[in-house]
């Protein structure tokens, strides 16, 4: 009774009755249980027998190797070399086969996000917040995301009066580009890589430029003054913050010699060591930077919804909105496998990924970088335009120029007397570590000599009352 | 070369994320910088002062609810009290004890939302919010558990309230009380050094204690002016005289301090609802009045310490049932009266800051 | 523990009619009435002056009296913990004219402005006198008595309770009649033997 | 270029780079014509992509679509109202004289140039491109760096100049 009182809403007792994973599980009938074990097992031994064959080396290049896909992939294209078609027909379908194959591949990867993305950003949101989350449609509300995207398609397609029809409409498709084409240079398995381009860190800078205008058209096609100071802040969040990316990944380039993000990420399983721990503060400056250019808290200005309702898609029904709220998704596991490919390894993991498949691995660091934006969300308030500014143009950028030039230093020590082992690896990591933290300490003091950055000291506490004369006495 | 830009008129409201309600400000802005401020209120206007002239004083306690409907207690409790004083109504000393107790419980539920809702203005996605509805959701089956509602609580009474408490609900708030100082520990640790949130509120929406007092301003926005004022204790209705509790003033006036100034309130209710605990007395819990109260001619102006500042009730009796004239000085809507002067040259994040930190309901804004 | 006071209209009177003689012109022992012209002067003397120190208009409302709207301002003093009641009262109902408390107290902004809406009075001085809450052009101000007066003169307000007779007081709401259902039946009127079921909803 | 991908690709940028090149001129809006403006800007890094010139075509994207796009949006935005129509002008018969001048002299080079083959072998152009900037290059490279600097120190000191006169305002910022 009392227990009933206590938690008076079906909320909190849906809340105080929640058992755990396990608990549920347990709680299976015998049958269920008996079948799972087995299943265990099963599974268990298969694993086995993979290590063994592994080890063996029975499996390095067969086509069924599925610890990288690639290898499949190269198989198919020396099948059909040596087939007898006619040469012309055989290059071309060499060409289509693979191109089309991986182009599903990451379509299906963006694709399956999209369903899943929603679902999970929800309910670890709603973790964060002690609520419930989406946990109606389907077992444990997994299709909430369909559920949506079917209700949003139903939505009546709303043109504001005096919108630019022709530039409304391209906007939400448009805004998905970048978020597709940046998979194409990302190594997920030593040759498992849609397009491992020469240039593919410029060519991440490059796409991810593109971003902008289609922000910039749903803004101004809006004909909407918060869809216009949405697309504003945005642009030029966007120009602001592409410099400490540019900056930070040409440190990358600098200690690894390459553009090529497969060398930069074999560079990493060679030395047995992350970029991260190397150049921390590029490693962070590229983190914070991306949360700018993908509109996430706490730089999510661009759609502050306190102050701006929704920013450049204000204006936006149904699937148009819908669009733009999943590219944000799709835009942050994005940043996170460029984040784990940069600073993170890659899909290597200290010799793991002989065992596990590579994109397994990578996957694994996508999540962890996913959840990290999630937690921040779920925690930090937002800064405001000019601070935001005054963070990338006052202090990102010039400590991380300097930083990049600390870098050049060392990669052309390392380079010149060729001694990237161990000791000097450490050594560089310390040093950056040390100038990084020291830098942003001393540039700091610099920038707030005049703002008094200590916790403020707690309210006064009094019982006597009255008016100015009172506020006077107690100030004091 | 000079650049020149041209000014435009931004709409935010009456539907929009951080006006709390149907509350609309239209801003003439120059880029990013509000250069012009201009509050619209009355689309929740029910025109309550009118109607009231028409029913008894008793009829009109429901009014005081949908005023204020998110502190309905301290609102029932003013009219009651105004009324108790123009009738001369004795209230038993169990019914004072539970008015201090529930009007307490109704300030610490108004804070937490105050705050909450501050912080979500601020840009934390909901997080601060929602953790501060936990307090507010057990207050709320507090009130549920004693008069049945949860919101529009219709609960003091003229002459008392309207039910003694049930058998189960002492041990409830018992455990309420015990946990809640951790949990605002909670949110200090959370919010109070989080160096986002400074950023955001030192320094903004400054109002100095000259201006504050002024503009009429009461409640937490003038104490976090740094005027020590409060009207439980400067003039003590009910039977705060005999608690122990201090009063919590800030020091420079700007968004933080009204924000500090609420959360260290929530330490001091807490304190209050424990002495009334330990020194409620039994007995009636109100007095037996007619059904048309029928108070002498005269005047009164009543007022009590709400959650958002002095609400006080202008009431006129010609003899009659009914008030000739029903008046309620609304808190919320006199602590705008600096809004037009805040909002001017500000940035519009920091507007919309302000304007959550003055802590509205346009309920009460409206009436 | 210090408790706020009320200052009597008498003793402020006094005090106010020595400084500025012939401003006040009633006195009772609750408030003191001024001139509708002479109002930002007597705000401003209070404010100003070292014994009342009036440093916030605490509320600012109006009453209709039928033939003149009475502004009452309720003036307090923070260090010195008192209250004191000024009013005026204008020259008939239309136009209904005071001076505007703006320039003494910012906090009369707001306050003029729903005066101005709800009442009809008309505060000169006031920088921006708008309606607040109802909309430009809305036909007169509601709050008045004799808005939506009706054929036969019948005004707003409760003439009397509608079963209710005079002489002898109604039953006391008390636990027992709730308990019981006994519905608040009227005592001696007949004619109209109905209960009244509207009001035992009202419990307590 | 004898893989049947390159040339359909090819076919398909050249035909986007000169439809959009077309609609720029066409299109009454003027910021209709910017959208198409970058639809050629990015077919025309296609094209670079399928002569194997990467670094050219991601510097072309980066630059002209990322960049200078942004930059001619800002300046559409920045005027008013009244000038966003691309309609009739005055310059026509000049801008039609220019680009006819224009298009000979290309055309005289294009004919008069001695093309080598295309490329039999695909080595990586960052490297070369690197080595010659910092090497055989070194000179100009370094005299762009400085014009740029200069330009951007002109570009603050022109916002400085512009808003002296009302720094009490931005003080507080």
């Amino acid at each position: 009774m009392s227990e009933n009182t206590r938690s008076a809403t079906p909320m909190s007792r849906q809340i105080a009755e929640h058992h755990s994973l396990l608990d549920r599980t347990l709680a299976l009938p015998r049958p269920i249980l008996v079948m799972l074990s087995v299943l265990l097992v099963g599974f268990a031994m298969s694993q086995i027998a993979i290590g063994y064959l592994v080890i063996s080396g029975q499996l390095d290049g067969k086509w069924y190797d599925i610890r990288d896909l690639g290898n499949a992939m190269i198989s198919l294209d020396g099948v059909i070399q040596n087939s007898e078609m006619d040469s012309r027909i055989a290059s071309t379908l060499a060409y289509l086969i693979p191109t089309l194959a991986g182009a599903t591949g990451i379509v299906s990867i963006v694709g399956g996000w999209l369903l899943i993305g929603p679902w999970v950003e929800r309910r670890l949101i709603a973790k964060f917040q002690i609520r419930q989350g989406p946990n109606r449609t389907g077992p444990f509300g997994l299709l909430q995301t369909l559920a949506d995207a079917l209700k949003l398609m139903q939505k009546e397609i709303i043109i504001p009066s005096g919108a630019d029809r022709f530039l409304y409409f391209v906007p939400p498709v448009a805004v998905f580009i970048p978020a597709i084409l940046g998979w194409a240079p990302i190594p997920w398995s030593p040759k498992m890589s849609y397009a491992d381009l020469d240039v593919g860190v410029l060519f991440v800078i490059a796409i991810s430029s593109l971003g902008v205008l289609a922000v910039f058209m749903a803004g101004w096609a809006s004909n909407n003054h918060y869809s216009l100071l949405g697309a504003m802040r945005t642009i030029a969040m966007m120009i602001s913050y592409e410099i400490p990316i540019s900056v930070s990944l040409l440190a990358v380039v600098l200690l690894t010699g390459s553009t090529k993000l497969s060398e930069i990420v074999l560079w990493q399983s060679e030395h047995g060591v992350w970029l991260v721990m190397l150049i921390p503060f590029a490693a962070l400056a590229f983190l914070f930077a991306s949360t700018a250019e993908i509109n996430r808290t706490p730089n999510d200005i661009g759609e502050a919804e306190s102050e701006i309702v929704a920013g450049f898609y204000t204006e936006y029904s149904g699937m148009k909105a819908g669009l733009f709220m999943g590219v944000e998704l799709a835009n942050a596991i994005l940043v996170g496998a460029l984040m784990s490919t940069f600073f993170l390894g890659g899909y290597t993991m200290f010799g793991l990924e002989t065992w596990i498949p590579g994109y397994l691995i990578l996957a694994t660091k996508i999540g962890l970088v996913y959840f990290l934006f999630v937690w921040i969300r779920a925690t930090l308030p937002r800064f405001r335009l000019d601070q935001l500014m005054g963070f990338a143009w006052k202090f990102l950028i010039p400590v991380s120029i300097a930083l990049m030039f600390l870098t050049a230093i060392e990669s052309s020590i390392l380079v010149r007397w060729d001694v990237p082992n161990f000791l000097s690896l450490g050594l560089i990591g310390l040093v950056n570590i040390t100038s990084a933290a020291g830098l942003t300490f001393v540039w700091l003091r610099v920038l707030f000599r005049d703002t008094d950055l200590s916790t403020p000291p707690a309210p006064i506490l009094t019982r006597e009352m009255g008016g100015l004369q009172a506020a006077k006495v107690l100030r004091g | 070369m000079t650049t020149s830009t041209e000014p435009y008129i931004l709409n935010i409201g009456p539907q929009h994320p951080s006006t709390h309600g149907v509350f609309r400000l239209r801003v003439v802005m120059d880029g990013e910088k509000i250069k012009d401020l201009d509050m619209i209120v009355g689309y929740l206007h029910r025109s309550m002062e009118k109607l009231a002239e028409e029913r008894t004083f008793t009829q009109n306690i429901p009014f005081t609810d949908r005023a204020d409907y998110l502190a309905a207690m301290t609102g029932n409790l003013g009219l009651a009290i105004a009324v108790e004083r123009l009738a001369g109504v004795e209230v038993p000393e169990r019914a004072e004890y539970l008015r201090v107790i529930f009007s307490e419980l109704q300030r610490i539920a108004s804070h937490a939302m105050a705050n909450g809702t501050l912080i979500s203005d601020a840009g934390a996605w909901q997080t601060p919010l929602l953790y501060m509805f936990r307090e507010r959701e057990k207050i709320l089956d507090l009130f549920e558990m004693t008069c049945g509602a949860r919101l529009t609580t219709n609960y003091m009474r003229i002459g008392g309230v309207a039910f003694d408490p049930p058998v189960e609900f002492w041990p409830a708030l018992q455990e309420l009380v015990d946990e809640l100082p951790d949990r605002i520990d909670e949110y200090h640790e959370l919010l109070v050094s989080n160096e986002v949130f400074l950023a955001r509120t030192r320094g903004v929406g400054v109002i100095s204690p000259e201006d504050a007092i002024n503009a009429s301003l009461t409640g937490p926005a003038l104490r976090g002016s740094g005027i020590p004022w409060d009207l439980r204790k400067a003039d003590p209705y009910s039977v705060y005289d005999r608690m122990e509790f201090d009063v919590v003033v800030g020091r420079s006036g700007d968004v933080y301090d009204r924000f500090m100034v609420r959360m260290s309130e929530l330490y001091q209710s807490v304190k209050i609802i424990k002495q009334a605990m330990s020194q409620i007395p039994a007995g009636a819990h109100k007095t037996d009045i007619p059904l048309a109260l029928r108070p002498d001619e005269g005047e009164i102006y009543s007022r009590i310490e709400s959650p958002r500042g002095e609400i006080g009730f202008f009431l006129v009796s010609d003899g009659g049932p009914s008030p000739y004239r029903f008046h309620i000085r609304a808190p919320s809507l006199i602590n705008l009266s600096l809004l037009h002067e805040l909002g001017r040259d500000a940035a519009l994040s920091d507007a919309i800051v302000t304007l959550g930190s003055l802590d509205i309901v346009v309920g009460e804004i409206d009436r | 523990m210090r408790t706020s006071t009320q200052l009597s209209g008498i003793t402020v009177g006094e005090v106010l009619g020595k400084s500025l003689p012939g401003i006040v012109t009633a006195v009772t022992d609750e408030w003191i009435e001024v001139g509708p012209d002479r109002v930002i002067e007597t705000l401003q003397w209070l404010l100003n002056s070292d014994e009342f120190d009036a440093i916030q208009l605490s509320n600012l409302t109006a009453v209709d009296r039928h033939t003149h709207i009475e502004v009452v301002y309720h003036l307090q003093s923070l260090d010195l913990n008192h209250q004191l009641v000024v009013k005026t009262r204008t020259h008939g109902m239309d136009p209904a004219v005071v001076q505007s408390a703006y320039s003494v107290y910012k906090g009369a902004l707001l306050q003029e402005r729903e005066v101005y809406d709800l009442m009809g009075v008309r505060f000169e001085g006031h920088p921006d006198l708008r309606r607040l809450f109802l909309w430009d052009g809305f036909p007169g101000h509601p709050l008045r008595k004799d808005f939506l007066g009706m054929p036969g003169r019948i005004t707003s307000g409760l003439e009397g309770f509608p079963f209710e007779d005079k002489d002898k007081p109604i039953r006391p709401i008390n636990q027992e009649n709730v308990e019981a259902g006994v519905a608040y039946v009227v005592t001696g009127e007949t004619d109209e033997s109905k209960t009244g079921t509207d009001l035992s909803e009202d419990r307590g | 270029m004898d893989s049947p991908g390159i040339v359909i690709g090819f076919y398909m940028m050249a035909g986007l780079a000169l439809g959009s090149g077309t609609l720029v001129f066409l299109a009454r809006n003027l910021l209709h014509a910017l959208a198409f403006l970058v639809i050629s800007f990015l077919s025309m890094a296609g094209l670079f992509l399928t002569l194997s010139a990467d670094f050219i075509a991601m510097a072309q994207i980066l630059i002209y679509a990322g960049s200078i796009s942004v930059l001619m949006v800002f300046a559409v935005m920045l005027t008013p109202l009244a000038s966003r129509d691309n309609g009739n002008t005055i310059y026509v018969l000049p801008g039609l004289l220019a680009a006819g001048g224009i298009a000979t002299f290309v055309g005289f080079l294009a004919l008069d140039t001695s093309w080598s083959g295309p490329a039999t072998d695909f080595t990586t152009t960052i490297d070369l491109i690197g080595n010659l900037l910092l090497g055989k290059y070194v000179l100009a490279f370094e005299i762009a760096s400085v014009l740029l600097l200069f330009a951007l120190i002109g570009a603050i000191m022109l916002v400085q100049t512009s808003s002296s006169d009302q720094e009490e305002g931005e003080a507080d910022d």
